[in-house]
């Protein structure tokens, strides 16, 4: 009975020192917040486009600190998807298509005969990329024009285009080498393939 | 260094090199050729890099040879030619010498054979004049380096005046297989170089002048070396190793001083600058003959070629005229390559033309330079490291390029990398490891520019956030008092006009604007401060001590830019009664509404100080100070309490007196609106006092009778003015004459209301059928669709068109009467707004058009048969709409015919942009300077674009319109400047940071 | 000192915990995709398993021996570690939250490190004293972070390699820690303790 | 006109292809296997005519399995180099499936597991070396003596060493012995000089023998050298380290260790400086990298020689030195041009 009553004794006292010590390392090494939203944002492209079922590039941030998935956002595409599973730590997936699909980068174009001044575009535009007055013609400063598709739907006379940046002498790059396997003719690359989608 | 004797330089060397096969003993058999005159000549307007040029010349204008056709575009932009002289074809898109085979703008000029040259004004005082004057003459005679990257000269010579030059160095080693062109111009114009490298010379003032040249080219040297014995010159002459690629301009510092360029800095920065043979005959050619650079030699070799040379050229032959002249075999050519073969690029079709930075021009058989092998797996042997000049990992950074790992790329150095082809070319596995460096390197930057450009989003969006809640919490703050009021005064005041001004409004947008831009200010530089400090702290944690200083000066600068900006943002409210008062100097309508307003404001003041100060002495009554200050502050109050009332019986007077003269001009809408304001502020005003009163008797303080009786003064008044106000005829009578006009145009702004509301309906009704249809594809059944709301929403919203449409109709009718009967001084106004409302009425009906014929698409594509298309509405929507066009277009070509003199808004947004862009501050932030600019452009783009349409529907007055378009073309054009200046410059901090 | 410095060529090279023992495995092949994890983790685990070691011993001798209460040392053991994780838990939460963040669920794991429990069973059974239980403990920790450290640059490595589709991932690391653990055969018999 | 478009540079060195580079480094083997044939008989040669089989056919199987141009990629050579460099490594008369697991191991494994040629993090050929010497210890100690030594007074004739190979020679213990290192390792009591004298694998035509063997693949590896197909830093190192090792303890205890000399004249120490530590894929990119690299096979082959339980250490050295590469190769970085110092490790985003 002793032995019995010793061995619980002893535990408990273990148990106790134990628990002071933690006790005083969770208030000594208190931490606040969670920097990690901050950088998980520093990765999205900010088109504030909303695809991602959240009302903005930090809202989204802040949902997949809290463990949502990291492929619903289709303008970052695969690029920021490879950008925050490194960053994370967790596999990388392809991007959700319920989300959306990776487009080309575009901006928007008003027509601007058409436009009627009524200010819709203008109260919708995420970044105040575009211009304009009421009942005056409304314009898009291109560069500001994060392409997010959020101006067309309102637009009472549908007098927006989203046109696709096309490539100049200036803004042209070399692709990428093709690699080995492509090279040597008569390989049906099943392996390149998986590679591609990863 | 003793003068007059000559020297021969130190030679050092570099890590890494390759010999390839060197080939120059084909193009220099012959003597320098020169080429016939080509049908046309291409002139592409970028031949260096920075912007673009922008022609000076139209099409059709005939010019000579050496006179300006384009002129530079921005700080590294340059000039351009003509060539010969001949009449300008065409400026329009044409391949140009590009490794992407892209087309570019190019001019195009027809040559006519006569070769006049214009007026040759040669600067032979370039000895006596200031160095700012040659070089913005060398900038207009459109020398830019020749050598490769095509960088102007004249902004290379401007940054070696940063610090004082050592070294000299003249480029005339060519390293590249095959190119002799440099060889042949030293040996054609070796007076020349020397005569131009004596004038760059004098323009930069170095310690040692030294040409770098590799022992290849025997001729070259021994010339170079007579003519400076024969000058008794100080110019060295260092004789180089032949190795690849010594003609690099890092390699060849190294190899001549020693000495490294610091990684992303500029030989400038170690006190060397470096030029091409070519650029100093051309500075000589420009300088002492006044000839522009229009001409160069090039290389013309390959095994495809009979006849292999080298030629001096006119920019812009194309070449496949020069391979006619060297008797190109087109059977046998395979590859067409401009520049070496080192660093050249292929071109695909000879079309294109001959550019500044031309010099060689390979036609190589199959035979020659063989089809690459394939690509096998870098087995790590080595090799490419042993030749690297860079000292890089070319292995490494191929495995982080290979797997997308950029960062690792970048932090292997990525960067430095020359892309001198030495690794690729020793590669025993033929991997193509240039390109895979030129894909990362392209991707890097294209990753770190949307990483700005996202920045920049979440900025603006941020700032659009904060400014969307403040104006919530404004609002909600409104209601909040408004509730209040109401409910204090709920038993005489229900007439009142709705609150809108608050007392400060009339201050608020100024003060709003300014404080936002202050904040955004505020906001860049903090984040500019935080990054500076977290570069301060990896500073200290690296132990880069000569960083650490600049980076803390940084710092404090920094801090204290925040600091002022904060100063200023606070003094924005007290800031913000000035602005009226500046108004009042050119507004004189209502000075005195404005001076009350400052009042007013100053009220609003220190009502709120005198409120912190309450509440601070509530929380310490016991303070002394603070009880001496709130009185002193409630002293103020009451001054400035009186200076309202004052000022507000002025106003009213003169608000009378206005009214009673009832100037032609002004409108009773006007009038009723400054008359609600009025009612607005002295309501306010009374809510002010009594807030005061009541705080007053919260502390005791003795002001309360005086507070009370200003409370029923402003009440009272505040009671006159509304009567006022319920009665506006009254009150003016006399303005009815005036009525007309503004009747006809409220009655233009209500169509105008009417007709976006029926646009507005009609999309509500397209949307409610969409999605009634969708509702039928997802096989709901109509009972189910007839409960949820869309068919009653669709009924509701036709309903609503179709009383609009009928108010419209009726409305057509009256407006025209009353237009006519208007003052014909309006009816320009008017014509304008007519045709801008065609015009809506026109973008309508398209749209309904565009809509109705998508909408038949798309039941098309969803197999329904006709039948089932025809039973739909769209057929027949379709065709109303397009009778609807048809009436409308018929109309605008009507009215189209009176131009409409008033200048768009967009005109003027932009010239108030440009003005105000002339008076720019320079503590201005850049940041902000650049967002004005951009707008500025994108304006002057929109407005361009317009009247460029206009000019298509009306080309009556296209003498007009071109004009405007010329006007606003400058406009667009200096915008531009200023904004690639300012774009450049803060490109230049973020590298300096 | 030569027995002290066996004992550290023992527990690092020729017994190393992980290729020899194969104890520890989760978190050497968890933690192992980067260099840097797997330098923050080889720190916390180096100072976890030093620490529960010396814990350990100090419970076992002072606490459990002298009340004859030894068949309690697996539960105290668990106990001692659980704390010192924990304890280790809240300090790189505090001092680098990216590598709290990275780390995860390793962090807390290092719990249930067998090679943990196994160093502070081995340290009993093999009646180490006290100096000799904190050598064995750090050299165990040392040849643990040592492997993981090589082990993660080897793998950046192979991450970009061209493996076969099926091979990628675990199965291609099993193979190379296999392969490792060959390497270390060279070290038999080097140290016969 | 079809004109190519390609990037430059538009040239290529001439002929230096990466077969070449297998091919010259398969022909510099040829003195050392030239040797071992003389002194131990036809083994060798059948030996590797298995090795190169296996290595051919393996390759071509898993080749075949991912769908890659078989063709294309074993005209690299690279296999077959694997191939040989396993064969003269294993003992002369191994049985024929030792040979067949070593050499399938290291190219299916080691190999074309990680990817194929340039992907393979360890060596493959003593990655088949170490899995047979662990697995089946007794057959890999079976060296042939020289004919001078052994009791059977000559060597194996070719039928014999089919049989050998092939199936079973019941007389094969006459004809083999121990090496010199696994005689020295077994000394036991003795001292150095005792052993000399009295173990048969110590004595003079033993010795010689592995001198000569060692002298052959220097020959090579000095070939190698001059071609510029290796450079000089890893051999150097790795022959300097075993140097400088062997000759401190010599000096601490000459009784007890062997000398420099011994060392680097007996077992692989020249053939694994110059063939197995040199191979571009598992070893250490940078000049740096290649002397720190070479340096610790030496002190890890001298280590295991001395107090592990393997008689040659070259292909754990070689083995452990692998694991370690990739890691070198981040501290080694050379000072690229413009930098004030190299960047080591990986750690992004602080420049210099």
């Amino acid at each position: 009975m002793f032995t019995v009553l010793l061995a619980i004794g002893i535990l408990v006292l273990l148990s106790l020192i134990f628990g002071a010590i933690l006790g005083y390392a969770n208030v000594r090494f208190h931490v606040e917040g969670d920097p990690i939203v901050d950088q998980i944002d520093a990765l999205l492209p900010q088109t504030q486009c909303g695809q991602c079922g959240h009302p903005g590039c930090r809202p989204y941030a802040e949902a997949i600190a809290n463990g949502e998935a990291i492929n619903h956002c289709p303008p970052g595409g695969q690029v920021t998807i490879q950008a925050l599973a490194d960053l994370l730590d967790v596999e990388a997936v392809p991007l959700d298509g319920d989300h959306g699909t990776e487009n080309a980068k575009r901006v928007a174009v008003i027509r601007e005969d058409e436009c009627i001044g009524c200010t819709k575009c203008i109260q919708a535009c995420p970044v105040d990329a575009i211009l304009g007055a009421a009942k005056q013609m409304h314009t898009v400063i291109a560069d500001e024009c994060t392409g997010c598709d959020l101006c067309v739907e309102p637009c009472p006379v549908d007098c927006i285009d989203m046109v696709e940046v096309g490539v100049t002498a200036k803004t042209w790059s070399w692709d990428k080498p093709q690699g080995i396997a492509a090279t040597s003719l008569n390989i049906i690359a099943t392996d390149r393939q998986a590679e591609v989608t990863h | 260094m003793q003068v007059g004797k000559q020297q021969t330089a130190n030679v050092f060397s570099f890590h890494g090199g390759i010999h390839p096969p060197e080939n120059k003993a084909q193009s220099l058999q012959l003597p320098l050729g020169r080429p016939s005159l080509p049908n046309e000549l291409i002139l592409p307007l970028g031949q260096h890099i920075g912007q673009s040029s922008r022609p000076l010349v139209k099409v059709g204008d005939k010019v000579l040879k050496g006179e300006t056709i384009a002129i530079n575009n921005g700080f590294l932009s340059s000039f351009l030619h003509a060539p010969t002289s001949g009449t300008i074809a065409a400026i329009e898109e044409r391949l140009i010498a590009h490794p992407s085979g892209l087309s570019d703008l190019c001019i195009i000029l027809s040559p006519d054979g006569n070769e006049t040259w214009t007026t040759l004004e040669p600067l032979n005082n370039w000895q006596d004049i200031s160095k700012t004057d040659v070089l913005a003459y060398l900038s207009e005679m459109g020398i830019i380096g020749m050598g490769g990257a095509g960088f102007p000269t004249q902004v290379k010579l401007q940054g070696a005046h940063k610090n004082p030059l050592t070294h000299f160095i003249i480029n005339a080693a060519e390293c590249e297989p095959y190119i002799t062109a440099d060889d042949m111009l030293i040996r054609e114009k070796t007076l020349e170089l020397v005569l131009g490298i004596e004038i760059l010379q004098h323009l930069v003032e170095a310690d040692n002048i030294v040409i770098g040249i590799e022992d290849n080219k025997p001729t070259a040297i021994a010339a170079l070396k007579s003519v400076l014995t024969e000058r008794n010159s100080k110019i060295q002459i260092a004789v180089v190793p032949t190795k690849y690629p010594s003609g690099g301009e890092k390699q060849l510092i190294q190899l001549l001083t020693g000495k490294e360029v610091p990684s992303g800095q500029y030989p400038a920065d170690i006190g060397v600058l470096c030029q091409n043979v070519g650029t100093c005959v051309a500075v000589h050619d420009a300088v002492t003959l006044g000839k522009p650079l229009i001409s160069r030699f090039t290389t013309l070799t390959g095994d495809a070629l009979k006849n292999p040379q080298n030629v001096e050229v006119l920019l812009g032959t194309p070449v496949a005229h020069l391979l006619e002249y060297a008797d190109s075999e087109p059977k046998k050519l395979s590859r067409l390559i401009m520049g070496g073969p080192m660093m050249g690029y292929t071109l695909d079709s000879a079309v294109v033309p001959i550019v500044k930075t031309s010099n060689c021009i390979l036609a190589a058989s199959k035979k020659e330079l063989p089809p690459p092998a394939p690509e096998q797996a870098c087995i790590r042997c080595g090799m490419c490291e042993q030749a690297c000049p860079a000292s890089l990992l070319p292995q490494q950074l191929l495995w982080f390029s290979k797997s997308q790992e950029f960062e690792k790329a970048e932090h292997h150095n990525l960067f430095d990398c020359i892309e001198c082809g030495a690794c690729s070319y020793v590669c025993p596995s033929s991997i193509p490891l240039v390109q895979y460096y030129r894909h990362s390197k392209s991707s890097i930057r294209e990753a770190r520019e949307a990483n700005v450009k996202s920045d920049l989003a979440k900025q603006r969006f941020e700032a659009r956030k904060a400014r969307q809640d403040a104006e919530a919490a404004e609002k909600e703050a409104k209601r909040l008092a408004r509730q209040k009021a109401t409910s204090d005064k709920a038993t005489d005041k229900k007439k009142a006009a709705p609150a809108k001004p608050a007392p400060t409004a009339a201050a608020a947008p100024v003060t709003s604007d300014e404080s936002k831009k202050l904040k955004v200010d505020i906001a860049i530089g903090k984040s500019k401060l935080k990054k500076l400090q977290k570069q301060l702290l990896e500073a200290q944690e690296n132990e880069h001590v000569e960083e650490i200083n600049s980076l803390q000066l940084q710092v404090t600068d920094q801090e204290k830019t925040i600091a002022s900006l904060e100063e200023q943002l606070a003094q924005i409210p007290s800031a913000a009664p000035a602005a009226p008062v500046a108004n009042t100097a050119k507004a004189s309508p209502a000075p005195v509404s404005d001076e009350l307003k400052k009042a007013k404001v100053d009220v609003a003041l220190i009502g709120v100080k005198l409120k912190k100060l309450q509440k601070q002495l509530i929380e310490t009554p016991d303070d002394q100070e603070l009880k001496d200050k709130i009185s002193a502050f409630e002293t103020d109050l009451k001054a400035a309490q009186d200076t309202v009332s004052k000022l507000s019986e002025n106003t009213q007077a003169s608000t009378s007196t206005s009214t009673a003269a009832a100037e032609p001009k002004a409108s009773i809408s006007d009038e009723l609106k400054k008359l609600k304001i009025d009612a607005a502020i002295a309501k306010a005003a009374v809510k002010k006092v009594e807030k005061a009163l009541k705080k007053a008797e919260e502390i005791n303080a003795p002001e309360i009778d005086a507070i009370r009786q200003q409370l029923k003064e402003a009440q009272q008044r505040a009671d006159e003015l509304e009567k006022a106000l319920a009665n506006p005829e009254a009150t003016a009578p006399k303005a009815v004459p005036a009525q007309a006009k503004p009747a006809t145009n409220l009655d233009a702004d209500a169509i105008k209301k009417r007709k976006i509301d029926l646009a507005i309906a009609k999309a509500g009704v397209k949307k409610a059928e969409k999605n009634i249809q969708l509702l039928k594809e997802q096989g709901k059944d109509e009972a189910e669709i007839n409960a949820s709301e869309w068919p009653s929403k669709l009924k509701e919203a036709q309903d609503k068109l179709a009383a609009l449409e009928k108010d419209q109709a009726a409305e057509t009718s009256t407006p025209s009467v009353a237009k006519e009967a208007s003052a014909p001084a309006a009816t320009t106004n008017i014509d304008a707004d007519a045709a801008k409302k065609r015009k809506i009425d026109l973008a309508i009906a398209k749209a309904g058009i565009k809509k109705a014929e998508k909408n038949i698409q798309l039941l098309k594509d969803q197999s329904k048969d006709e039948s089932e298309i025809e039973a739909s509405e769209w057929p027949k929507k379709l065709i109303e709409a397009q009778q609807k066009l048809a009436a409308l277009e018929a109309n605008e070509s009507a009215p189209a015919a009176t131009p409409t003199p008033a200048s768009s808004p967009a005109e003027k947004t932009a010239n108030s942009t440009a003005d105000s862009e002339a008076k720019v501050e320079p503590e201005m932030d850049l940041a902000t300077q650049i967002k004005k600019e951009k707008i500025a452009v994108a304006l002057a783009k929109a407005q361009i674009n317009k009247l460029n349409k206009r000019l298509e529907n009306s080309p009556e007055d296209a003498n007009s319109i071109r004009q405007e378009i010329g006007a606003a073309e400058k406009r667009l054009q200096s915008a531009e400047t200023l904004l690639e200046k300012l774009i450049h410059s803060q490109t230049n901090m973020q590298e300096n940071r | 000192m030569t027995e002290y410095l066996l004992i550290l060529v023992s527990t690092i090279l020729v017994n190393n915990f992980v290729l020899v023992q194969f104890l520890g495995l989760c978190p050497f092949m968890g933690v192992s995709g980067k260099l840097e994890t797997s330098i923050g983790m080889a720190m916390a685990t180096t100072f976890v398993l030093t620490l529960s070691s010396l814990c350990s011993y100090l419970t076992y001798t002072y606490i459990l021996q002298p009340f004859g209460l030894e068949y309690l040392q697996t539960i105290s053991f668990i106990l001692v570690i659980a704390v010192v994780v924990q304890f280790t838990e809240m300090v790189v939460h505090k001092t680098s939250p990216l590598l709290y963040r990275v780390l995860g669920i390793f962090l807390p794991l290092i719990t249930t490190n067998c090679a943990v429990l196994g160093v502070a069973l081995q340290n009993i059974s093999k009646q180490n004293g006290f100096v000799e239980s904190i050598l064995y403990g750090f050299g165990a920790a040392v040849g643990f972070s040592f492997v993981l450290i090589l082990f993660s640059a080897m793998r950046e490595r192979i991450n970009v390699a061209d493996v076969p589709t099926v091979f990628k991932g675990s199965a291609i690391g099993m193979i190379t820690a296999g392969l490792m653990a060959l390497a270390f055969m060279g070290f038999t018999a080097l140290v016969q303790i | 006109m079809a004109l190519l478009r390609i990037t430059s540079p538009h040239t290529q060195r001439a002929g230096r292809r990466t077969s070449w580079v297998m091919q010259m480094v398969i022909l510099a083997t040829i003195p050392g296997i030239v040797v071992q044939t003389w002194l131990f008989g036809w083994g060798t040669l059948i030996n590797l005519m298995i090795a190169c089989i296996t290595a051919l056919l393996s390759e071509a199987a898993i080749l075949a399995i991912r769908r890659r141009a078989v063709g294309f990629f074993l005209k690299d050579y690279s296999a077959l180099l694997t191939a040989v460099l396993l064969g003269v490594a294993l003992p002369p008369v191994v049985p024929w499936w030792v040979t067949v697991t070593a050499v399938a191991f290291a190219i299916i494994f080691a190999k074309q597991l990680y990817g194929g040629l340039g992907n393979n993090p360890f060596n493959p050929a003593m990655v088949g070396y170490a899995i047979v010497l662990v697995s089946f210890p007794v057959p890999m100690s079976q060296w042939l003596g020289v004919q001078s030594m052994i009791p059977a007074g000559e060597t194996l004739s070719f039928m014999q060493s089919l049989q050998a190979i092939f199936h079973h020679l019941p007389v094969i213990d006459s004809y083999t012995m121990a090496t010199p290192l696994d005689g020295f390792k077994h000394k036991d009591l003795l001292d150095s000089q005792a052993a000399f004298s009295n173990i048969a694998a110590l004595q003079g035509p033993s010795l010689n023998s592995w001198l000569w063997v060692n002298a052959a693949y220097l020959v090579g590896g000095l070939g190698l050298i001059w071609l510029r197909i290796i450079t000089w830093h890893t051999p150097a190192a790795l022959l300097g380290a075993l140097l400088v090792m062997a000759g401190v303890f010599h000096l601490i205890d000459p009784s007890n260790t062997a000398t420099p000399f011994f060392h680097l004249t007996t077992g692989a120490a020249m053939f694994g400086a110059f063939f197995i530590a040199t191979d571009p894929v598992s070893s250490c990119t940078s000049n740096r990298g290649k002397l720190i690299y070479g340096a610790g096979i030496g002190i890890l082959i001298y280590i295991i020689r001395s107090w592990g339980g393997y008689p040659d250490g070259v292909a754990f050295g070689v083995l452990l030195m692998n694991f370690a590469a990739p890691l070198i190769d981040y501290y080694t970085q050379p000072r690229t041009y413009g930098h004030k110092k190299a960047k080591s490790g990986l750690k992004v985003g602080e420049d210099n």
